[in-house]
């Protein structure tokens, strides 16, 4: 069955296609069992194959089909690499996936372009899976543009806003700085080590570079600058709150479970290289400790439920990043896996909240949800308790493991621990600051839902990622085999006692001002520090403003100035004007086809005189 | 017989091309900016035979037969422009051509 | 014989720049056709007898004949001077004249590197037709889809509708 | 060198098209019949092509000094005489409501086409001058074919006489470049002007390079490379859109094999400043084109900055040439030249299917909604657009992505740098227009998007998108066959 590992991207691919080339003209239900049922099978598959992966105690396992295009010595092929990591990636993907494509039948099934919905969403499953599964840069780099397409093409799903048009193609250009990046890093080390092949290239690296290597630095900086754009972290984290504008659905399966987390395998899959250029490595615990601190902050101040919801993401893949950066390897991959489990489960919980208030998304305009939306309140329950790190739900194990490395780190491992419990603590807060506000106090919805919005195929998913969210830190994933046997950290009891406190104080924080209301947000609103702190936080610490003035407005500046040829429409300007209002003027002008002329005499001077003078 | 060098031979054709452009960047009269081109062409026809002069080939003047050809066909093809275009705006004015820009 | 060179060639140059300074568009073409007949001149003192006549012939007679139809039937006579005149202005010739300059300038730099003589020897009708309908005879044939490419452009373009 | 009956063989797809041309004319003498002179023009660069790539196996033979007929030519043969008919076909709906008489465009098409044949296969600068001369005297007739259409909504004669007039002068200065090329070299054949500059007394590197540059811009005005591209947008807009497919497609690619075996012959890269002198026109180009093209709202004036910016692109791996072992670059300048040409003909095509030479609809607000209208013509479009901006699984990326290698090889890592940015912006617009199309459509139905009225033409890009995938998806077969072929050229 592990030869099959093919038919995994292959199942949405087709699913794909089906629903493109038949452009909505199958029926809902024949749409719904095609778009769900082929991540569905993709799941079987993958759940086959990882059960005789693991049980064959091999350590990895590859699988060539073909050879894409042959460049001089540069051959890469649809070729397929599993080994503990990818094996949870591609559960991760389809299992959560299929649960999300389930949910998205009912979500989505009001929407006139239901069939163009799924057919994106195959494709990006199926370009997710070839990311994590290839065995070679192409093939990775491959699947992470197709992802970013299919997120393109998913944010900007209801076209018919223009501000969606915007988010779309603000992630897009966002993300493709990073993504040329990588492409430069993939690139260096294709042409350092001659080979396309991502464990050899890896073994060569090792072989060839010692710790410290200039180029190991330059090709773990390029990649990590693929990793921050896709993953939403410092300083290209500005795109992810815009991407919200897509369907629900979409920000659960990849603004928040799959393909943010692109960046944590990226570094993941090539730590090898991480490890040779250590000065990189700790840029990346710090760029986790900013930039889930900054997203805690932000989030405190939101009020759009999915908005928070994003930076909250944001917020958990600092953590990952943390991981990764302090070396805990397994627990930065073990904390992606859960999180992919309670953020789905906040997102699609979110999602039918939505729904059931007929597409209101201000938190200040629900309130009292408790009794009408019960699934909703106990998903909800469960999402903020793992995302908080209650002890003994999934997020808790994760992590604490990712705290307790942090901890047993040389240098400013206290940094990045006591960085990381006031993250804890914001997350608490700003956590259950939603959830009091959304499903406490009194009413103040427009228009209060009746009842629940959605059928099974709507609440079993919720209720299995519920039971994933709960159970999913006692899974045990194989991961020794790729990151070798890390070795245990030990915190003490008071330390241990502190971490597991802090996030509850949180809560116990955000209950008093929003559940029992004996603080009031009022009255700390008051003070001008307060406001500009909120003002300032809201707008995601002012990273859109800056980059808007420092790259945005030059850059269409100078398209606009630029866009007729700047002489040549200065010229036909003039000629315009001129026409109509003094026709001497218009005999003194230079035309056109003189004009064009003389830039080609001027081309003719210019170049003779370089290529004879110098 | 004396010699000539060939410098000479080439920068007169230099001359005559340079006054061609000029010709070309300065009249309205697309009829003049047609035989400026024409000089521009000549004075290339003129750079041929005196590199063929230079090597004794004859080569060269079978270029000059194909400039000539060409400047024959251009200016058929030039001049039905000009008499479609004096049709449409009843002037030879190059500048009244610049409807398209941007 | 190398007199009769630089006597031609300084006709040829007062000629030409005649043409692109003239007003009546008629004495312009005059002007041109002497030019073109200077240039014949030059061709036949570097041994391009062939290529004198065809230059004369062709080129001063056939081709600008072509160019004195059109004129005429544009009526294109002396009342356009007038509006030549207004098109002429001096602040016109200088961005064109300025770059023209620079380029011949460097044109002539580089050819005074050259240091080599021409001894015109006579390459006549036989050795340029030998060539013609030896080894080049594809060229001459493509002349002639050249010209019906012409042929074909011009009298879709001129004919009236 | 005399041409004997054997050398009639490796001419015979050039013979063809001559005898269709002159097949089409007579029957038009006799009895004026569209849609005949139009069959006639289609079938006869069928076979034409047929018989290249029959021929193309086995045929390695000089034709006279002027023409050379490798596997190289006719493989571009191939591409040109195939192109030529896709576009025949376009042309054929497009035209049939013009008021004026229609079959000559067909003549000016095929006559058009016998140029490009002997550009593609040409290592001599008579036939050089020739067939460059030749297809562009057919396209300024085709530029201006609807010049008598009262209903004609475009400025043909505007586009004709700008391309004439610009185009001659370019024309000038390559010959003009010519001849001081053969005052240094003695010779008209492409041939190395380095040992001429070393050994031959009394001539100088700075006149061989001058002379190398004026060759340069006379093509590079042919190519639209910036400072020689403003006649483009004007030109391309113009043009009725079957002729601005012909001037993007086969008017492009032609030049630029002349381009290459030009520069591979003569060694002119050897020369650093020419080297320099290539670079900044590459550079130029990107930049200019790619910025131009951002805020434009008319389709053919968007493809039109693109070419110019694509045409940049190709210098790039030009350049590379000189400074890899090995025909790593040349591959990638013809597998970047096909991938262009489909591209290009596959954009301009579907404009051209719901234009007439009536009503063009050539803004990209012409396009909005397409995606509800004719998800069929969408796609092709988005494929198409996908494609031009280097968008994997495309013909477009490998394309690309060919440049990029033979760049990373060469080491030229500023032209590197500006290709990434021109790429970079180049995704803008090309997004804008696909965004368009997905947006709805809240007026009236632009144009009539019926398949069934026109079913070749939609026959022809559904090809050209089934090529613009394959090759995205497998091009192993084709890069094998350019890398056979590139061998010729060095």
């Amino acid at each position: 069955m592990q030869e099959f590992i093919w038919l995994l991207p292959t199942y949405p691919l087709l699913g794909f296609l089906a629903l493109v080339l038949t452009s909505g003209r199958l029926p809902k239900n024949i749409v719904a069992i095609i778009g769900a049922g082929s991540v569905g099978l993709s799941f079987l598959t993958a759940a086959i194959i990882a059960a005789q992966f693991l049980a064959s105690g091999e350590d990895y396992f590859v699988k060539e089909v073909w050879t894409w295009m042959a460049v001089g010595d540069f051959t890469p092929g649809f070729n397929f690499y599993l080994d503990g990591l990818s094996l949870v990636m591609m559960l991760v993907i389809t299992g959560v996936g299929f649960l999300i494509h389930m949910y998205a039948t009912g979500y989505m099934a009001d929407d006139p372009s239901y069939s163009r919905f799924f057919s994106y969403m195959n494709l990006f499953v199926a370009a997710m899976l070839m990311l994590v599964l290839g065995d070679n840069l192409v093939l990775l780099y491959l699947g992470w543009e197709g992802v970013g397409l299919c997120s393109y093409l998913l944010i900007g799903f209801w076209y018919t806003n223009p501000d969606n048009g915007y988010a779309a193609r603000k992630a897009f250009v966002v993300t493709r700085v990073g993504d040329t990046a990588m492409a430069l890093g993939l690139f260096l080390l294709f042409a350092e080590l001659g080979t396309l092949n991502i464990q050899d290239m890896l073994h060569a690296a090792e072989l060839e570079w010692e710790v410290g290597n200039g180029l190991a630095v330059a090709a773990a900086l390029l990649l990590l600058g693929g990793a921050v754009g896709k993953s939403a972290q410092l300083p290209l984290q500005t795109w992810l709150p815009d991407a919200m504008a897509g369907p629900t659905p979409i920000s659960a399966l990849i603004h928040a479970a799959t393909m943010v987390t692109a960046g944590v395998y990226l570094i993941a899959r090539t730590h090898i290289l991480f490890e040779l250029a250590p000065s990189v490595q700790m840029l990346v615990a710090w760029i986790g400790l900013i930039t889930l601190l900054l997203a805690g902050f932000i989030a405190l101040t939101q009020s759009d439920i999915k908005r928070i919801l994003a930076f909250s993401t944001m917020s958990q893949i600092g953590y990952m990043f943390l991981a990764l950066g302090v070396g805990a390897w397994s627990a930065g991959i073990f904390h992606l896996m859960t999180h992919a489990f309670f953020k789905a489960l906040l997102f699609l919980a979110s999602g039918s909240v939505i729904l059931s208030l007929h597409h209101e998304q201000d938190i200040f305009k629900m309130g009292a949800l408790r009794k009408k939306l019960p699934v909703s309140f106990f998903s909800f329950l469960i999402g903020s308790l793992a995302l908080t790190a209650f002890p003994f739900t999934s997020g808790y194990f994760s992590k604490d493991e990712i705290l307790i490395a942090a901890h047993g780190l040389e240098g400013p491992g206290m940094i990045f621990f006591f960085g990381g419990v006031l993250g804890a603590f914001l997350t608490g807060i700003y956590t259950f600051r939603l959830f009091f506000i959304v499903f406490f106090g009194e009413s103040k919805a427009a228009h209060p839902p009746e009842k629940e919005y959605g059928g099974w195929n709507m609440n079993g998913p919720l209720i299995l990622l519920m039971i994933l969210s709960l159970v999913g830190g006692f899974f045990a994933i194989p991961l020794d085999a790729v990151f070798g046997q890390h070795e245990e950290h030990h915190v003490s009891t008071l330390m241990h006692g502190f971490m597991i406190a802090v996030p509850l104080i949180g809560i116990g924080i955000s209950a008093a001002f929003f559940y029992f209301k004996i603080w009031s947000v009022e009255k700390l609103m008051a003070s001008s520090l307060a406001q500009t702190l909120h003002k300032f936080w809201h707008s995601g610490w002012g990273f859109d403003w800056l980059y808007d003035r420092v790259f945005v407005f030059p850059f269409l500046w100078l398209a606009r100035i630029n866009k007729a040829d700047l002489v040549d429409g200065f010229y036909a300007l003039i000629v315009e004007i001129s026409r109509a209002a003094n026709s001497m003027i218009v005999k003194t002008q230079t035309g056109y086809i003189r004009w064009y002329a003389l830039s080609i005499a001027a081309g003719v001077v210019v170049l003779i005189t370089v290529g004879v003078m110098l | 017989m004396e010699s000539i060098p060939v410098e000479h031979g080439l920068i007169l054709a230099a001359i005559l091309f340079s006054i061609g452009l000029i010709g070309v960047l300065t009249r309205r009269n697309i009829v003049f900016v047609l035989m400026s081109l024409e000089i521009m062409l000549n004075a290339g026809g003129l750079a041929f035979i005196v590199a063929a002069a230079r090597w004794g080939h004859a080569e060269g003047q079978i270029m000059f037969l194909m400039i000539l050809t060409l400047a024959a066909a251009e200016v058929a093809v030039g001049l039905g422009l000009i008499i479609q275009m004096f049709r449409r705006y009843k002037t030879v004015d190059i500048n009244v051509l610049s409807e398209m820009k941007g | 014989m190398i007199a009769l060179f630089y006597i031609a060639a300084i006709i040829a140059v007062i000629a030409t720049v005649a043409v692109i300074l003239q007003t009546n568009i008629v004495h312009g073409l005059l002007y041109l056709i002497l030019s073109l007949l200077a240039v014949a001149v030059i061709f036949y003192v570097l041994g391009a007898p062939f290529a004198a006549v065809l230059e004369a012939i062709v080129y001063a007679g056939a081709i600008m004949v072509l160019f004195l139809f059109v004129i005429m039937m544009l009526n294109l006579g002396q009342h356009t001077r007038d509006q030549e005149r207004k098109w002429l202005t001096p602040r016109g010739w200088i961005a064109p004249s300025i770059m023209s300059a620079i380029l011949l300038g460097q044109l002539v730099n580089v050819m005074r590197q050259i240091d080599y003589d021409i001894v015109p020897a006579q390459v006549g009708v036989m050795e340029v037709s030998a060539l013609l309908f030896g080894p080049y005879v594809l060229a001459v044939e493509l002349a002639s889809i050249l010209l019906l490419a012409g042929l074909v452009a011009a009298y879709h373009l001129a004919k009236t509708k | 060198m005399n041409i004997t009956l054997a050398d009639l063989i490796p001419l015979l797809p050039l013979l063809i098209t001559t005898g269709t041309v002159v097949v089409a004319m007579t029957a038009i003498g006799i009895k004026r019949n569209y849609t005949l002179t139009a069959v006639i023009t289609i079938a006869g660069l069928l076979i034409a092509t047929l018989s290249a790539a029959f021929l193309m196996p086995t045929t390695n033979s000089q034709v006279t000094p002027l023409m050379i007929l490798d596997q190289y030519s006719l493989f571009f043969i191939i591409v040109t005489c195939a192109t030529a008919m896709f576009i025949a076909i376009f042309s054929y709906p497009y035209l049939a409501d013009l008021d004026d008489n229609k079959e000559e465009y067909f003549l000016l098409l095929g006559i058009a086409t016998i140029g490009a044949i002997v550009m593609v296969s040409s290592n001599h600068f008579v036939s050089t001058i020739l067939g460059l001369e030749t297809l562009s005297m057919s396209l300024y007739g085709m530029v201006a074919y609807p010049v008598h259409s009262e209903k004609s909504a475009k400025f043909p004669l505007e586009a004709s006489v700008k391309y004439l007039v610009l185009s001659a002068a370019a024309s000038g200065i390559l010959l003009f470049g010519i001849a001081l090329v053969y005052a240094q070299t003695g010779t008209l054949q492409f041939a190395s002007v380095v040992n001429v500059a070393n050994v031959t007394e009394g001539l100088s590197a700075g006149f061989t390079i001058a002379a190398l540059i004026l060759v340069f811009i006379g093509i590079a005005f042919k190519l639209s490379l910036a400072p020689f591209h403003m006649w483009t947008p004007d030109v391309y807009e113009g043009s009725p859109l079957p002729a601005t497919t012909y001037l993007a497609t086969i008017g492009k690619a032609a030049m630029f094999v002349v381009l290459l075996r030009f520069i591979e012959a003569s060694e002119a890269l050897t020369f650093e400043s020419f080297v320099l002198v290539v670079s900044l026109v590459a550079t130029a180009s990107i930049l200019a084109g790619n910025l131009l093209a951002l805020l434009q709202d008319n389709l053919k004036r968007i493809l039109a900055y693109s070419s110019i910016a694509h045409m940049g692109y190709l210098l790039i791996a030009l350049v590379a040439s000189y400074f890899v072992q090995g025909s790593i670059s040349v591959e990638a300048v013809t597998f970047y030249l096909v991938a262009y040409v489909i591209m290009s003909a596959g954009a301009f095509g579907v404009a051209s299917v719901v234009s007439s030479s009536e009503r063009e609809f050539d803004s990209i607000d012409d396009y909005k909604g397409l995606f509800w209208r004719s998800p069929w013509l969408a796609v092709v479009f988005t494929g198409m657009l996908l494609s031009l901006a280097g968008i994997p699984l495309t013909v477009g990326f490998i394309g690309k992505f060919y440049i990029f290698f033979a760049g990373v090889e060469a080491a030229l890592w500023v032209l590197l740098a500006v290709l990434i940015i021109g790429s970079g912006i180049g995704l803008y617009y090309y997004l804008r227009i696909v965004y368009r199309m997905l947006l709805t459509d809240d007026e009236e139905q632009r144009f009539d998007v019926a398949v069934g009225n026109n079913l070749s033409s939609h026959a022809v890009l559904a090809f050209l998108l089934v090529l613009l995938v394959v090759l995205g998806v497998y091009p192993t077969p084709v890069v094998s066959i350019i890398e056979t072929i590139s061998t010729y050229i060095l």
